[in-house]
């Protein structure tokens, strides 16, 4: 049971991500991609994260896997503001 | 011949070779050559740990592991020699 | 200077200890080699190793005069023992990823240093130079990759019981042998050579045509006479020859052609290592025995003496360019009067590349002529005689040069301390290789690369 | 279907999901652009090598996840400070 | 059902690996040809991860995908921009260069099919796994590195000084970048800590789980290329006396329990029992510190200032810093 939610979980992490991708192709112009990538793939990330905890257990591992889901939320909300700098300077040069 | 993770992985790393050796020769700047050549060592890489792959839980041949552990520091030190040889070339363009 | 010194000391021991003892084998860190690595000292690597500490020493002499300023001192002397380092390693090496090693080593510092020639000209060899190099590094590492898929071991000395011929022992072959090629400089793919050995600064030139190509031809002559020998028909060692016939004819008419003085010996080298490679299909078409071993020790005599001349050469060039500020072969007028001992370091060194008695060439030429005729190969023969000719003729056209004298008054008279190591490295190349040859020809030939037990 | 086939089809629609991230990189046409698809696979990167960590039993993946989430930072911060000219 | 999945997982891998190396190879422009490199530095973490070798994936994610993209973007702000069209050679001779690859490519892999059908497939893993207790490490990659091959590890580390060497002898260091706005100085302040953290973590799991000198190393580096970043000229390093011995303390670390143990044992790096474990642990110390220096060092492109005494080439980087 535990199992099966588990797997749920980390396939909906995964649609997350697709989004993610699919928005990065289809939308038009760099900020909305932005928006639609970061939010999709750090909450698939998250989310993926929950499932894999679930099927393993384990405290240590769980702690581990928000670890890596906190340091990649961080960073990446960092980098992506720093693209985004980059590309509103390119855009008013 | 059946299809294996193995030769999957060793003829990819056979084409990276290839490719990077071609672009290596073709390519007029230094950095496209640098990463062309960084390809074609990385095919060899690849080469080497997919032979060295045994299947699923079953431990594979370390010593290629450490040989292209040894490779890929020795890429980035010639790549970081080739770069800083590049940027002096074109200081001493400008001066 | 004290390492290099101990450096020699150290050479000097392991060459009496073979030559008393045999093949030397160390297993480092007291592992089976095959797990781990061997060190391997056998007389060829023995005679190699003599060769690089007597003319790093003599080039790293003429060094201390050579660089003037602190901070160029400074930069030259740690890259130049890492190049050193390299170079011993290299030889020493029985096992075939740690050549891989060393010669990233090797290439890397050998790059590092002709970089240190002032001027755009210099960087733009020597980056050609490094992505040559590096392309050739990845061919050999690919070899180096399909011999461990095959064999499963990169020990040469347990490799050359279990190698046989096959696909994957000719595709080896050939990987690694083009990456040796190309860092060889054997023709036609030696276009990187001259500019990187032309615009380096003299001591390192002196190194990279006398010491960093020969490591290379080490190599060649570890796989295709030793190693995989039982492997290879002779007729393939042909491709071998032709090429090394075609270098000594291209290399040598370049350098008559070459305008300044240290491009022409860069050709020269260029025309030099393809004698070496002349020998190929000779040793590979004699069985084992007498003939054979003698034809091995004209090879290495071969090789020693143009190690010695060249690098002579290349510091005499250097001294020449320091004093006149150029090295023009068309305006060297009145260097005979101002600098005599260098002068006379020219034609000694001169002597030793042409061929001429007593050198150590002369000896190895004609050991390598009456070889081939015994064989009946003559299509080696004109190309021997033809290069030894235009090598006559660049070398006298550089004397006639520099015995002219030139309306701007005599320069003074201003050979000194530094002229001396460039001659001391002519004279080996002479008198010492050509008197002494018997010995090399002794110490080299018992064992000359035919034992295939293993220790 | 055992758990392991079905991390494992997860595994294979993830990497999909990278393959159409990456045409984004092929496309351009900004560099920002392709910067963008490349963090896209940062961090698909460190949801694969999780799941190859379960898949393949191999805990120790975890720790290059924790490493390329922290060297991508790096990459990252790289790639947008070359673009403040003039220093 | 696995199987074929697994199957399907390696094709999509190796295609991708092919097409990102392909567009690295190809692109008209260095820099699409960096970015697509980066991105193939992180694709082929994700497959030595897959092939088992956890090992290289965290080298392959720190020093490729990492500290190698950070190099080459160093090296694309050097780059006019301008230079970027026409950089493939074309016409007659790349058809010809184009055809020998594909024939070279073609018979390699022809000759590799025929060889994986005979060749043993044991290789040296038996003999590693027999001698693996003798090593005084449990993870074998380390053991064949420290131990069993340590002379190779002792020449590479030659070949990283050899390399920095000759960058700084090519003149002196890049310009630093300006400071650090809120944002990067944000992510700077907790991530070079994490970096410093995890480094120490990966030097000490080495000995039985993967990691080790070259991984700890390169995100000691990492940790300083991001000090860098944010405007730190010197990197966080230490002064130039003390990185002097940095640089060489992973050789001279070597040099000692080599030369220690040729006096007792007569044999190079023949770890005495019981001691092989701490002696790897105290070179993979010195080893870390000194790949850490290094590839700092490698990615400031030169001379840092300071580093000769008569040093001018500090001058004209603070001049252009002020501009």
């Amino acid at each position: 049971m535990l199992d099966l939610f588990g797997i749920s979980l980390i396939f909906i992490g995964i649609g997350f991500y697709a989004a993610g991708s699919i928005g990065l192709l289809r939308l038009p112009d760099i900020y909305s991609r932005l928006h639609a990538l970061t939010k999709a793939d750090n909450l698939g990330l998250g989310i993926l994260c929950a499932g894999l905890a679930l099927l393993n257990g384990g405290l240590l591992y769980a702690m581990k896997l928000l670890l890596v889901w906190l340091l990649v939320l961080a960073a990446s909300a960092t980098t992506s503001h720093m693209i985004a700098q980059q590309a509103l300077r390119r855009e008013t040069n | 011949m059946i299809l294996t993770a193995e030769l999957i992985y060793a003829l990819t790393g056979v084409g990276l070779f290839g490719m990077g050796l071609r672009g290596a020769l073709l390519r007029r700047s230094l950095l496209g050559r640098i990463l062309a050549i960084n390809i074609c060592g990385a095919g060899v890489f690849l080469l080497l740990v997919a032979i060295s792959y045994t299947g699923p839980g079953v431990a594979p041949d370390a010593l290629p592991h450490a040989l292209v552990l040894t490779g890929i520091v020795v890429a980035v030190s010639a790549t970081a020699l080739a770069l800083a040889l590049g940027r002096r070339l074109r200081e001493t363009a400008r001066e | 200077m004290l390492t290099t010194l101990s450096t020699l000391l150290a050479t000097g021991l392991l060459l009496w200890q073979v030559a008393h003892q045999g093949r030397q084998i160390h297993a480092l860190g007291g592992w089976d080699p095959g797990l781990g690595i061997a060190l391997r000292a056998d007389p060829l690597a023995a005679a190699l190793l003599l060769m690089s500490s007597l003319v790093a020493l003599a080039a790293g002499w003429y060094a201390t005069g050579y660089f003037t300023d602190d901070a160029r001192q400074s930069r030259f002397w740690p890259i130049w023992l890492s190049l050193i380092t390299a170079l011993h390693a290299l030889f020493l090496s029985a096992d075939l990823f740690n050549l891989y090693v060393t010669l990233e080593l090797l290439g890397l510092s050998a790059v590092a240093l002709a970089a240190l020639g002032a001027g755009r000209a210099a960087i733009e060899a020597s980056l050609r130079y490094l992505t040559v190099g590096l392309l050739g590094s990845m061919a050999f590492l690919a070899g180096v990759a399909l011999i461990y898929i095959r064999y499963g071991t990169l020990d040469m000395l347990s490799l050359s019981q279990l190698i046989h011929p096959g696909p994957a022992t000719w595709l080896a072959l050939g990987l690694m042998s083009a990456g040796l090629m190309l860092k060889s400089a054997l023709f036609p793919l030696h276009f990187w050579l001259p500019p990187a050995h032309a615009n380096a600064p003299a001591p390192v030139s002196a190194a990279l045509s006398a010491l960093v190509v020969k490591a290379a031809v080490y190599l060649m002559m570890r796989l295709w006479l030793d190693l995989f020998q039982p492997t290879i028909s002779p007729a393939a060692s042909w491709l071998l020859g032709l090429l090394g016939a075609t270098a000594v004819l291209w290399g040598s008419w370049s350098a008559l052609r070459a305008q300044r003085l240290k491009l022409l010996a860069a050709y020269s080298t260029v025309a030099q290592l393809g004698y070496l490679f002349i020998f190929f299909p000779l040793l590979m078409a004699l069985p084992a025995g007498q003939p054979r071993d003698a034809a091995f020790g004209a090879l290495v005599l071969m090789a020693l003496t143009h190690a010695f001349a060249k690098s002579a050469l290349f510091l005499a060039a250097g001294t020449i360019q320091q004093h006149a500020g150029h090295d023009r072969i068309a305006d060297l007028g009145g260097t005979a009067r101002a600098l005599p001992v260098t002068t006379f370091t020219l034609a000694l060194a001169g002597a030793a590349l042409i061929g001429l008695p007593p050198s150590g060439a002369f000896l190895a030429k004609w050991q390598l002529l009456s070889t081939a005729i015994g064989l009946g190969q003559w299509i080696w023969v004109p190309a021997v005689a033809i290069g030894s000719l235009l090598a006559a003729a660049y070398i006298f056209r550089l004397l006639g040069y520099t015995f002219g004298t030139r309306d701007r008054d005599a320069l003074a008279l201003v050979d000194g301390y530094e002229s001396l190591p460039a001659l001391l490295l002519a004279i080996i190349a002479t008198a010492v290789l050509g008197l002494g040859a018997a010995l090399v020809w002794q110490f080299v030939a018992p064992g000359a690369l035919v034992t295939e037990a293993p220790l | 279907m055992t758990l392991s086939d079905s991390i494992l089809i997860a595994t294979l629609l993830l990497l999909i999901t990278q393959v159409f991230g990456l045409l984004r990189a092929v496309l351009g046409p900004s560099l920002q652009d392709r910067m963008l698809s490349v963090q896209l696979l940062g961090t698909g990167g460190v949801a694969l090598l999780l799941l190859l960590a379960t898949l393949l039993s191999v805990p120790a993946l975890i720790d290059v996840a924790l490493v390329l989430a922290l060297l991508a930072a790096v990459a990252a911060a790289a790639l947008t400070r070359r673009g403040k000219d003039g220093a | 059902m696995g199987i074929q999945l697994w199957l399907m997982l390696d094709l999509v891998l190796s295609g991708l690996a092919l097409g990102l190396g392909w567009a690295a190879v190809s692109s008209r422009d260095s820099q699409r040809s960096v970015v697509f490199f980066i991105a193939f530095g992180l694709l082929l973490a994700i497959i030595w991860a897959r092939l088992n070798a956890p090992d290289l994936a965290l080298a392959e994610a720190a020093i490729g995908a990492g500290l190698s993209g950070v190099l080459l973007l160093s090296a694309l702000r050097d780059e006019p921009a301008a230079a970027a069209a026409g950089d493939m050679i074309r016409g007659p001779k790349a058809l010809l260069v184009t055809l020998l690859s594909l024939a070279l490519t073609a018979l390699f892999a022809w000759v590799l099919l025929q060889t994986l059908d005979v060749a043993d497939k044991v290789r040296m893993a038996d003999q590693i796994a027999a001698q693996l207790p003798n090593s005084g490490v449990t993870n074998p990659v380390t053991a064949v590195l420290l131990n069993f091959r340590a002379y190779d590890t002792l020449l590479e580390l030659a070949v990283l000084l050899a390399a920095v060497l000759g960058i700084q002898a090519l003149g002196p260091a890049r310009p630093p970048y300006r400071a650090a706005g809120p944002l990067l100085g944000g992510l700077i302040r907790w991530l070079v800590p994490l970096l410093i953290l995890t480094a120490g973590y990966l030097l000490w799991a080495g000995a039985h789980a993967p990691g080790g000198a070259f991984q700890a190393g390169a995100l000691l580096a990492a940790a300083a290329v991001m000090l860098r970043l944010g405007g730190d000229p010197d990197a966080g390093l230490p002064r130039p006396r003390v990185q002097r011995l940095l640089l060489v303390a992973g050789i001279a670390g070597f040099l000692l329990v080599g030369i220690v143990t040729t006096a007792i044992y007569q044999s190079f790096l023949n770890y005495p029992d019981g001691w092989s474990g701490g002696l790897i642990l105290l070179i993979e110390t010195a080893a870390t510190l000194a790949i850490a220096t290094t590839l700092a060092l490698a990615c400031i492109g030169g001379r840092p200032a300071g580093w000769e005494p008569a040093e001018s080439g500090a001058v004209p980087t603070r001049q252009r810093e002020s501009k």
